[in-house]
């Protein structure tokens, strides 16, 4: 794939170059910054993350199976400790609490990785080491007719540099 | 690393499959499973004895002169556990914690491995055939020199058939008669009984007196003939309401006193006044002689004239102690006890033709003097037993040979030239003859376990090898010759030895000649010294030679609770005046001698008197006696009550000072008080009648027909077996479901505990160490590698680690500002809960409640995370703190050869698991399998543990309380019947104690 | 995500510039310059952690000899069954609540002031729970049987008792150990990724790229970043408050006096963070001194934990409080005794010990004065360590030595191996940390990139996007600091 | 691609780790009686569990066919107590110097086999000569802490065979069965043989 990166050493004009490209319909955009910020999350607007899925699946399996494992246990082996009911659910919740949060937060994790694709082997085009210190990239694939045009909007607001990848 | 790596010490089965070879046993150490074992089948079969099933020998008891009767549990040519023959008339199946002991004497790993003579001054091992020549040689010197008749042989006192043999044996190589020696004779009370009666020792009857009064005599201790003493005692006690009444005399609340209703503190040396005020004597002189109120002399006067039928006893071993025993026995003549409770027909024969300690001293300055050219001692070992001031290593010295048949390298033995040690009683064959027309005979269990050969035998090949007697030995070895020599022959012999008695009466050696030249001890002079020193024998290790049996070191002071160590009894309100505290090191010293040793303060002595337990102190006797505690015997002087020529034990007054050091006492008591909470209870005999059984007892939901039995099983395991509420669904039952295949959960094993019977002796603790091979933890050489005390005899112990499964607990009620106190003694041991507080904090399933009522431990399984016990409210359960059971560890409990004891159907738990008592889960299994294979069920009271059966106050009754048969489930709902700590915790516990039943001073005699 | 809370005009603090943003902060550059640039190696470092392993080293060796011997050679007296290494087990378990406090909880509630010390705190709760998992072990009879508390099938067919508090403890330990650590790592991700970037050395930019996982900071991981980042918080948040009511089920459920109290689990859990926030006090003030971080860690971050510790401290001693009045009041003679003996006991000085430090020194933190005092805190936060370690063998201790059978009471007596594993475990805990501090970013960088002002061309001009930090003016340092 | 390598390790580390556990842990009790299992490791081993499948060198090489099949003699002959006690007993030297003082090591032609001397024979005697027990290497071994009553078993109809194995065919006798508890606790549930079913509360094999 192919396509312009332009590094912008300021927030907002970004954000403009963001805006603008979005209207063009230049191509997939992806913004590097090096820290979150929500000015760009709401220029990119794209919906809520799916991880919260994989979490609640998690959870819940998680509970369930913390409650099955020593209630299968007890029956297995009928020992009657302390003059208690064999299988009693009570104690068992707590096993079934901490399981829950264990694999819920393990499957949370699951979903960051397969959401965002890591663990990623090798480094994409487009990434510049800038990014993770002081500087706001925007990388927009397109096809090579189109480039001219990406690159002058980039350039227009501002951005340090401009270059095309492959 | 599998799961075959856990808790095992001495390999078990190891233990079983090594039949023939016997030193092979010990290399069997298991850690791990694929180590190449070997299996050692016999070389030839013996008839009837069948590998892993237990054979029974019936044989005598020789650790003290009485001679109960044993059963000698032996397994794949091992006994490994001492019982009462149930069969004997003396003992009636029980057995006391010294007789039990006999064992650890048979294993003791410092024996001698064999025959030692004397080589520049060190004793060397030797061959028998060396050892044999040269003392042959000697006696051949002694005829032909004509110095026979300077000969002495000093012998440990024992009945039957041996005294007679060793005279006739003596008398052919021209050697006077011996002497038959035992220090724990009460010499006065014997010599006044022959006065008064003809014989020696009259049976005694507690239960048929109403009023039981004991001037010092300790008649469940060293007093007499104990175990039958206490069985009949017990008897009498549990007949509650026409109990007799019991009022103990003297300077030392002892063990007796302990169980006493009432305990009138005398000075020492008073109690022959108080015995003629009793008679109907002048009550103020007495009054004012003994330090006791006239007022309680005077209702105790009154009490015993209207008691009607009532038994006066005197014990005592001060000067006069001859005049105090003539005037107890002319008071029960008087009060007419004389057949009634006294039974002069009835004799206990165990204690004829005993020597006096008068006898031996005579001895002893006969040595002194050089007037003894050869001395054989065998068993005896005065040089312990006899006050530092009679100079016996002296005396010994100056025989030119000496020969000493010990078994053990004690002080005596030490000193001698040629050593032939002795098998051990459980090792060899004899008689005895414990009562008239009753003979009890005494066979070997096991083949030697070191290389030694009883003394009979020896005596035996010497006069064969001696060409003047060769001619009148003809029997091959000492059995043939008792047989020969057997009333009833060979028939009887054999028929006997079933039973282990038969009826008949052995000839009897000629009594000694009583020497009465001894010194006459004065009456206490009260000027010397602050207080007066009282020296009693030890409950436990008796004269001395129980100190090298860790179980009998372990073992607590009934009274005192102090185990490996050597205390100082001061009376409370004299220790406060002189800021004494428990522990204080305090220096006593007498013209003889001087001493050290920790104080412990005591309620139970008379004011101004000090009072030291013997026993202690040994400077040889191996590594279990040496080096622990001190001897109180360096601190009395040699005086006599030349009367009777008993050594005056109470003779002297003696210089306390309080020392600068503290030693903390290695005692088993944490808090003495019981805070009331209830745990021994006791009620007086008068509100008896008005005693209504706990109403919770029956507070059991569920069918009407299900009344709860204790220990049956809890409310919630009731819910489990679908009895409460609405029934739950099968796998909600488990194995406790009623219709369950494996039908466990039709039976529940519980406990009954009779307070009014238990006298605190402790014979169960030791039985319990005995069957459930538990680690003794204090001997020294264990106190190594520990992080902490290093050194110190029984520091383990110290940091409360002692193993005892079950213990006794010793309570005192009031008492806190002198005034009259009760002791009140509880076994305290696994009490099997039915909702087991134990069992739901182990993370691992170690503990779980088996359906037939069992509080399970699984050694095997236990991590040791200690929970079980953090959460035990009896606090009865034992952690391993040291690998007691792993030979490569310090602190192996079961040194070389000691381990031959351990039982093969228990498991020896390894360092970091806990354990616990279990009510001798081997016993229940064993006997099931027993049933299934004869295809029937357990009989009722078919078995018992180990502590009931051993028990000679018969307190501890067990069973299966779900079945009416068995006799715990009517016990259990005896009136009396309590819970420990039910109430609070609902434990639903499955042990049922029956509460104490105390009787006060009628109020009559009190008001007077 | 923290955005930044602005103080409103109405409520701004008696100190002008008392909240708890960065002024001397200016660029994302400066950031990643200065806190990448704490990770250099230096003598004092080697030497502090040679310090720390020879602790370990020692505990590792008294440990040995015990395995060997026995559990005897420790103190324990029974019925005194667990002593100094379950005290010590708990002390680790509290030190590591503050950190999952500070990360997790603090986090939802959006509490800015948690930026910049809770990478400090997350590790610290890591390594103490690492700490803290070794002693159920090390305290076992049988370690080397420790597998049949972990259920898996296995040729017994036999699982571990569920119903048993340790059990649940198992549970509860490993969930929060790896919860806690996910929770730190993936917190660590995208400043791995600003190392990979800045660094230079082949190896280390190899290592440093595989960690990062490839990370790229790109707008769509920082969304499910930021979502996972949350519901790892929210997971956190009660996982927290349920380990320790866990660990302290160990003894309420017992039926132990003194232990078998329904007031236990809130009580463990406010003494755990209480623990916890000391612990925080003791690191982070050399750190930020040593690392010249001040003005990232600014006092006012300080002064804002200080008021949390405070308002721990005062549950804590509530906690005593009741405890002591329960025992009291309940008039059983057997919560009696414990309770007596608890205060009046052998072990009385140890109470006080527990009661000066944990109830009566903090309370200078009413002080703004002493607040904003590093010295200060950092003695306070020694003495609450010790305070809250001796707190755990108060309540231990004498409630064993003195339980329902009068006839078993005894004392209670470490021995030199006790210490000399309770000195190891420091040693376990410090070398981990320092080996933390050297090698990864001990403040989060992306994070506090959060709470600077982001470059901007023109404040105010790009309509509908609040830039925010606008409304600071900068100061040379950050102000109102005395030490 | 080294840093795919890298990353992949973890994983796979953790993968092994599990399929070992649980082929170790299900070995045992997946043995039923009727698998006999032959193989023999370095260390005789056949899984990490149990010593199953040893089969050491005996001090004399004991046929037992020879003595069951050829002979058919009971093992109840030698094993003599396994009926009646918890051990089943090894026969006495005097046992086997019962018939082998009449058949002696030096056997004479018969039919068409010539005459020979048997080594194992010799080193019999001389054992019974030099008064030796003979050392026999234990091969069915269950830990100290389990007590494994033979007669209850016995008499409850449960062969020999069952839990030894068809030592009658075995020239050299091996570890046939795991004897780890698992596979104890399956005959006990009555997963073998319904009609052996019995009591499987711990206590009545541990204490």
């Amino acid at each position: 794939m192919q396509g312009i990166v332009g590094v912008f050493s300021d927030l907002d004009s970004t954000v403009d170059a963001i805006e603008s490209l979005k209207k063009m319909r230049a191509g997939d955009i992806t913004v590097y910054s090096p820290a979150p910020r929500h000015e760009i999350e709401h220029v990119i607007a794209k919906g809520p993350s799916p991880v919260r899925r994989f979490t609640l699946i998690g959870g819940l399996l998680g509970a369930t199976f913390g409650y099955w494992i020593p209630i299968w246990v007890s029956d297995y082996w009928p020992l009657v400790v302390g003059g208690k009911p064999v299988p009693s659910w009570v104690p068992y919740t707590i096993i079934s609490f901490e399981l829950m949060v264990l694999i819920g937060s393990l499957a949370t994790v699951l979903g960051l990785f397969v959401n965002s694709r890591f663990p990623r082997i090798t480094m994409t085009v487009g990434y510049d080491p800038r990014f993770s210190d002081g500087e706001f990239g925007v990388w927009v694939e397109c096809p090579p007719d189109r480039q001219r045009e990406v690159s002058g909007t980039l350039q227009k607001f501002g951005a340090a540099e401009v270059r095309g990848e492959a | 690393m599998t799961e075959n790596s856990a808790p095992s010490g001495v390999g078990r089965r190891e233990f079983l499959k090594i039949l023939g070879a016997g030193s092979a046993a010990t290399a069997a150490i298991g850690c791990s499973s694929d180590r190449v074992e070997r299996l050692i089948p016999y070389l030839t079969q013996p008839d009837e004895t069948v590998p892993g099933v237990s054979t029974y020998y019936a044989s005598t008891c020789r650790e003290c002169s009485v001679g109960c009767g044993v059963l000698m549990e032996t397994r794949d040519g091992r006994t490994f556990k001492l019982e009462g023959n149930p069969d004997h008339p003396l003992n009636r199946g029980a057995l006391c914690a010294r007789g039990q002991a006999a064992v650890q004497g048979l294993y003791n790993p410092d024996r001698y491995r064999g025959p030692m003579i004397r080589k520049d001054d060190k004793l060397v091992p030797a061959t028998w055939t060396e050892a044999l020549q040269l003392l042959s040689q000697k006696l051949g010197e002694a005829q032909s020199a004509g110095t026979a008749g300077n000969a002495l042989f000093i012998n440990k006192h024992e009945s039957g058939s041996f005294p007679v043999f060793l005279d006739r044996w003596l008398a052919d190589f021209g050697m006077p008669a011996h002497l038959s020696y035992d220090s724990l004779a009460d010499h006065a009370v014997l010599a006044a009984n022959r006065q008064s009666y003809g014989v020696s020792w009259p049976s005694l009857s507690f239960s048929a007196a109403k009023l039981i009064v004991s001037i010092g005599a300790d008649f469940l201790e060293n007093w007499g003939a104990s175990v039958p003493q206490q069985l009949d005692f017990a008897d009498a006690r549990a007949k509650l309401e026409d109990a007799p009444r019991f009022v103990y005399i003297g300077p030392r609340r002892s063990l007796t006193g302990c169980n006493a209703d009432q305990w009138i503190a005398c000075k020492p040396g008073s109690e022959l006044a108080i015995a003629k005020a009793l008679a109907g004597g002048s009550v103020e002189s007495a009054a004012e002689a003994s330090g006791v109120p006239a007022a309680t002399l005077e209702s105790l006067q009154k009490e015993l004239a209207g008691a009607g039928r009532s038994l006066v006893l005197a014990g005592g071993s001060g000067a006069g102690a001859l005049d105090l025993a003539l005037a107890v026995n002319a008071l029960n003549r008087q009060l007419g006890n004389v057949g009634t409770t006294v039974l002069p027909d009835q004799p206990i024969t165990s204690f004829e033709g005993i020597a006096t300690d008068a006898d031996l001293r005579a001895a002893l300055e006969r040595m002194r003097a050089g007037q003894v050219s050869l001395l054989m001692l065998r068993g005896v070992n005065p040089l312990f037993t006899m006050p530092r001031a009679a100079r016996v290593p002296e005396a010994i010295r100056a025989v030119p040979f000496k020969v000493s048949f010990s078994s053990y390298p004690d002080e005596t033995s030490e000193l001698c030239d040629l050593v032939l040690p002795d098998h051990h009683p459980i090792e060899s064959w004899g008689d005895a003859q414990p009562l008239a027309g009753v003979i009890s005979l005494q066979q070997p269990g096991m083949d030697p376990v070191y290389d030694t050969r009883q003394t009979a035998d020896v005596l035996i090949d010497l006069a064969k090898g001696n060409q003047r007697t060769a001619a009148r030995y003809t029997a091959a070895n000492y059995m043939r010759w008792l047989i020969e020599n057997f009333p009833g022959g060979t028939a009887a012999f054999t028929a006997g030895l079933q039973k282990g008695i038969t009826s008949g009466s052995l000839p009897r050696a000629a009594a000694p000649a009583h020497v009465s030249n001894a010194p006459q001890a004065p009456a206490i002079d009260d000027t010397k010294g602050d207080f007066y020193l009282v020296v009693y024998p030890s409950p436990t290790l008796g004269d001395g030679s129980g100190a090298n049996k860790p179980w009998l070191q372990e073992l607590p002071d009934p009274v005192t609770k102090i185990c490996w160590q050597t205390w100082i009894e001061i009376n409370q309100q004299t220790a406060r005046k002189l800021g004494i505290d428990s522990g204080d090191i305090l220096h006593v010293e007498t013209d003889m001698g001087e001493l050290e040793a920790p104080a412990y303060v005591y309620m139970g002595i008379q004011e101004n008197t000090v009072a030291i337990a013997f026993g202690q102190g040994h400077t040889a006797y191996g590594r279990y006696a040496e080096g622990v505690g001190y001897n109180p015997g360096n601190l009395l002087p040699v005086s006599f009550d030349a009367a009777s020529g008993s050594l005056a034990w109470t003779a002297t007054r003696a210089k306390v000072t309080k020392g600068t050091t503290f030693a903390p006492l290695v005692t088993t008591e944490g808090s003495a008080r019981q805070h009331g909470r209830g745990i021994a209870r006791s009620i007086p005999v008068d509100e008896l009648p008005h005693l209504e059984m706990e109403h919770e007892e029956h507070d059991m939901p569920g069918k009407p027909d299900q009344s709860y039995l204790p220990g049956l099983r809890s409310r919630m395991a009731a819910d489990a077996m679908g009895e409460v509420g609405d029934s739950p669904s099968r796998f909600q039952k488990g194995m406790y479901d009623p219709e369950h295949w494996s039908g466990m959960a039709k039976r529940r094993w519980a406990m009954t505990i009779d307070l009014a019977r238990c006298t605190g002796c402790s014979a169960c603790v030791t039985a319990c160490y005995a069957e459930n091979n538990i680690p003794t933890v204090g001997a020294p050489y264990q106190t190594t590698h520990t992080a902490f005390l290093h050194g110190v005899p029984g520091s383990n112990i110290l940091k409360g680690r002692e193993m005892n499964w079950i213990r006794l607990e010793r309570y005192w009620e009031g008492g806190e500002d002198g005034g009259e106190f009760e002791p009140r003694f509880v076994p305290m041991l696994c009490q099997h809960c039915g909702n087991a507080p134990c069992e739901p904090v182990c993370p691992v399933y170690a503990t779980y409640h088996s359906p037939d009522g069992l509080n399970v431990q699984v050694y095997n399984r236990c991590v040791g995370t200690r929970y079980c016990s953090n959460n035990c409210p009896y606090k009865v359960r034992y952690f391993n703190w040291f690998g007691y059971g792993e030979p490569a560890r310090p602190q192996y409990a079961w040194p070389e050869r000691m381990n031959w004891q351990l039982n093969p159907d228990v498991t020896v738990r390894g360092k970091g698991v806990m354990e616990k008592c279990t009510f001798c889960v081997q016993r229940i299994r064993e006997s099931e399998h027993r049933a299934k294979a004869e295809g029937r069920e357990v009989k009722p009271d078919e078995f018992t543990t180990a502590c009931a059966q051993a028990c000679p106050s018969k307190a501890i009754t067990f069973g299966d309380a779900a079945d009416d048969e068995w006799s715990v489930a009517r016990m259990a709902q005896d009136r009396r019947a309590y819970h420990v700590f039910h109430e609070q915790l609902n434990t639903y516990p499955a042990v049922v104690y029956l509460q104490k039943v105390t009787h006060p001073a009628p109020k009559s005699a009190a008001g007077a | 995500m923290a955005t930044v809370v602005s103080p409103s005009p109405d409520s701004s603090p008696n100190i002008p510039s008392a909240n708890i943003q960065l002024p001397a902060i200016q660029s994302y550059t400066q950031v990643n310059d200065e806190i990448i640039g704490t990770l250099r190696p230096t003598g004092k470092w080697f030497a502090g952690l040679g310090f720390a392993i020879l602790c370990m080293l020692i505990g590792a060796t008294a440990w040995t000899y015990q395995i060997y011997m026995g559990l005897g050679v420790a103190g324990y007296t029974p019925p005194v069954m667990w002593g100094v290494y379950i005290v010590t087990f708990v002390f680790w378990v509290g030190i590591g609540h503050a950190g999952t406090l500070i990360s997790a909880i603090l986090y939802l509630f959006r509490a800015g002031f948690r930026t910049t010390i809770y990478r400090c705190a997350e590790a610290m709760t890591v390594f103490a729970v690492m700490t803290a998992g070794l002693f159920p072990i090390l305290h076992l009879g049988r370690p080397w049987k420790f597998f049949y508390l972990i259920p898996y099938p296995n040729w017994r067919l036999i699982w571990p008792q569920f119903k048993s508090p340790l059990v649940w403890d198992v549970f509860a330990i490993l969930t929060y150990l790896t919860v806690s650590a996910t929770f730190l790592y993936i917190g660590l991700v995208p400043d791995l990724a600003a190392m990979r970037d800045r660094e230079k050395h082949p190896v280390r930019k190899q290592i440093y790229s595989v960690l990062s996982l490839g990370w790229r900071n790109s707008d769509r991981e920082w969304r499910h970043f930021a979502r996972a980042y949350l519901f790892l918080a929210a997971f956190s948040t009660p996982l927290v408050l349920s380990v320790h009511s866990v660990v302290s089920f160990d003894f309420a459920m017992s039926l132990v006096p003194g232990w078998h109290a329904t007031l236990f689990a809130p009580y463990f859990v406010a003494g755990a963070i209480f623990s916890g926030i000391g612990m925080v006090f003791t690191i982070i003030i050399p750190v930020r001194r040593w690392f010249n971080l001040k003005k990232y860690v600014t006092i006012n971050h300080l002064d804002a934990a200080a008021k949390l510790c405070l308002f721990t401290s005062l549950v804590v001693g509530t906690a005593y409080l009741v405890e002591f009045f329960i025992g009291w009041y309940s008039g059983s003679e057997f919560e009696h005794s414990y309770w007596w003996d608890r205060v009046f006991g052998q072990w009385w000085w140890a109470a006080w010990i527990m009661l000066l430090c944990n109830c009566v020194l903090p309370l200078t933190l009413f002080s703004q004065k002493l607040r904003r005092n590093t010295t200060w805190l950092f003695m306070l936060s020694i003495f609450i360590n010790l305070g809250m370690w001796f707190e755990r063998f108060v309540i231990f201790e004498p409630s064993l030595s003195h339980e329902f059978e009068p006839w078993q009471w005894t004392a209670y007596a470490p021995t030199y191996i006790d210490w000399a594993i309770l000195l190891g475990s420091f040693g376990f805990f410090s070398m981990w940390f320092l080996l933390f501090i050297k090698n990864l970013p001990i403040i989060a960088i992306s994070e506090v990139k959060e709470i600077v002002p982001p470059p901007v061309r023109a404040p105010h001009k790009v309509e509908g996007i609040n830039v925010s930090g606008m409304h600071l003016e900068f100061e040379p340092e950050t102000p109102g600091e005395r030490d | 691609m080294t840093v795919r390598r890298k990353w992949a390790v973890i994983p796979g580390l953790f993968a092994l780790a599990a399929v070992a556990v649980l082929l170790s842990a299900y070995q045992g009790a997946a043995t039923r009686p009727d698998t006999i299992i032959t193989d023999k490791g370095a260390w005789g081993y056949s899984a990490a569990s149990s010593p199953q499948g040893r089969s050491p060198e005996q001090p004399i090489h004991f046929p037992h066919p020879t003595h069951v099949q050829t002979l058919g003699m009971n093992c109840l002959y030698c094993h003599y107590s396994a009926n009646k006690s918890t051990d089943p007993g090894l026969p006495a030297v005097s046992t086997c110097m019962g018939c082998h003082l009449a058949i002696g090591p030096k056997r004479p032609a018969m039919g068409d086999r010539p005459a020979f001397e048997s080594a194992e024979l010799t080193k019999l005697q001389q054992y019974w000569n030099e008064k030796k027990p003979i050392p026999w290497v234990r091969i069915h071994h269950v830990p100290d802490y389990v007590n494994f009553p033979h007669m209850t078993h016995v008499n409850a109809g449960v062969t020999c065979q069952t839990c030894h194995g068809q030592v009658q065919q075995m020239t050299q006798v091996y570890q046939y069965a795991s004897l780890n508890m698992g596979w104890c606790v399956n005959c006990h549930v009555g997963n073998v043989n319904p009609a052996w079913k019995a009591r499987y509360d711990c206590s009545v094999c541990h204490y």
